[in-house]
């Protein structure tokens, strides 16, 4: 029953197809994280996001945290879902979905997961406030930087 | 430089690199024996407004993390990875475009 | 935006529906627990469920667990439900909704609400085998006794 | 016992407490002054067969937890409350009900 599926895509996500992926009879707790478009970051206003991936390592770095998993936990009931393109306000960019016999490990596993994409995972986010843009991030130019937001 | 001296390589450029070079792709011929630092160097003179951002950014040959010091070989892929979306925690400071 | 929704119900249980009671667009993350119905437990094969509540007591200590959840991290986008009757294999007894600004609150939340809802939420779940049932938790018998897993 | 001594209670019954006792609830008249303990012995005198459950069972009086030693009010709720259904983790015990 070993999912183990990633999904990147233009179009928007659906948390229960990603979470369906997942369930088995032999698991007792699914967890689903989804990561949704914040309206503010740093007290500005966002109005829109961009997201913005290198494809081809992007699927390898999820499969690597797969196995990250698999090795830990000895899990392969995962399932990750990123959304790539234009997003308006209040649509999902990334769900994760781990089933596991205990809920526990399904927690755990779910917080690791995320935490390792906004590690390695190379998709890049753009904010679009009223008057201007951040590459989310991007760091280098001091001046202009300020702090960013986790979500 | 002969070209038996050379190597090929192509740089790949995302988010706020795509948009500062205006290219998502760059074919390069280095010297034999060069480095990603040098490919970064390389990068740098072409297009110095990337020079800011290259404290932070992790570099990928063919779609693995690597570091600087990696030799480069015919047909390596580079990748110049700025930070990414969620960046490690709360801590990380973005860049931002806006004027003023 | 305070959701604070409770639902005890026969029905079928609709993750995307609870989830959707907390969302909104000053919360970047969702966790979303799904409780469903393992086909082992202790080694022995389930072939269904049941679950009964003390329906009154069950929602006030619910809204007890949304009170303890607002004063220790001031988040009330929290949604809970419950199925109650006879459940078949895979099927959802509980899913838990939470949405957060930051993902490590969601996250803490949820965990927090599924174990304090199986600390004091009345519900008790019965499980059927192919030759015999048993209430799950109900010591007191010790030559009766058996492991139970949590899930 | 005269009536003016008497309180009138609610026992509530739910999973293997309502088997046992064949029964959801049960109404009783206990002395004045009654604790839930006395509502407990009550119950075990009329159904010994949910003795055995009384010590992991938790007592709610109108529906929030109580100790043993409150002393129940006229049309209180009692209700006897099994250990629920995911028990306080993977070391609780359960109660089987098949034979041998």
């Amino acid at each position: 029953m070993a999912a183990q599926k990633i999904l990147i895509t233009g179009e928007p996500l659906d948390a229960a197809l990603v979470t369906a992926l997942v369930k088995s009879n032999a698991n007792g707790g699914v967890v689903t994280f989804e990561g949704t478009t914040r309206d503010e970051t740093g007290g500005r206003t966002v109005v829109r996001l961009e997201y913005e991936a290198y494809p081809e390592m992007a699927e390898k770095t999820f499969q690597q945290i797969f196995d990250e998993v698999k090795e830990r936990w000895g899990i392969s009931d995962v399932a990750v879902a990123h959304r790539i393109g234009r997003l308006e306000l209040g649509e999902a960019s990334l769900i994760v979905a781990v089933a596991a016999p205990h809920r526990a490990e399904a927690f755990a596993i779910a917080m690791y997961m995320v935490d390792r994409i906004k590690e390695i995972v190379p998709i890049w986010k753009k904010e679009f406030f009223e008057d201007g843009s951040v590459w989310v991030g991007s760091a280098g130019d001091p001046q202009g930087s300020r702090s960013s937001q986790t979500h | 430089m002969t070209s038996s001296d050379g190597i090929t390589i192509t740089l790949r450029l995302f988010a706020i690199y795509r948009e500062r070079v205006g290219q998502e792709c760059i074919e390069a011929t280095l010297q034999s024996g060069s480095t990603v630092a040098d490919a970064l160097t390389y990068l740098g003179e072409l297009h110095p407004n990337t020079l800011p951002l290259m404290p932070t950014t992790m570099v990928a040959v063919n779609q693995e993390y690597t570091e600087r010091d990696y030799v480069l070989q015919p047909n390596d892929e580079i990748a110049l990875i700025p930070p990414v979306s969620g960046g490690q925690g709360a801590t990380l400071d973005s860049y931002d475009l806006t004027v003023g």
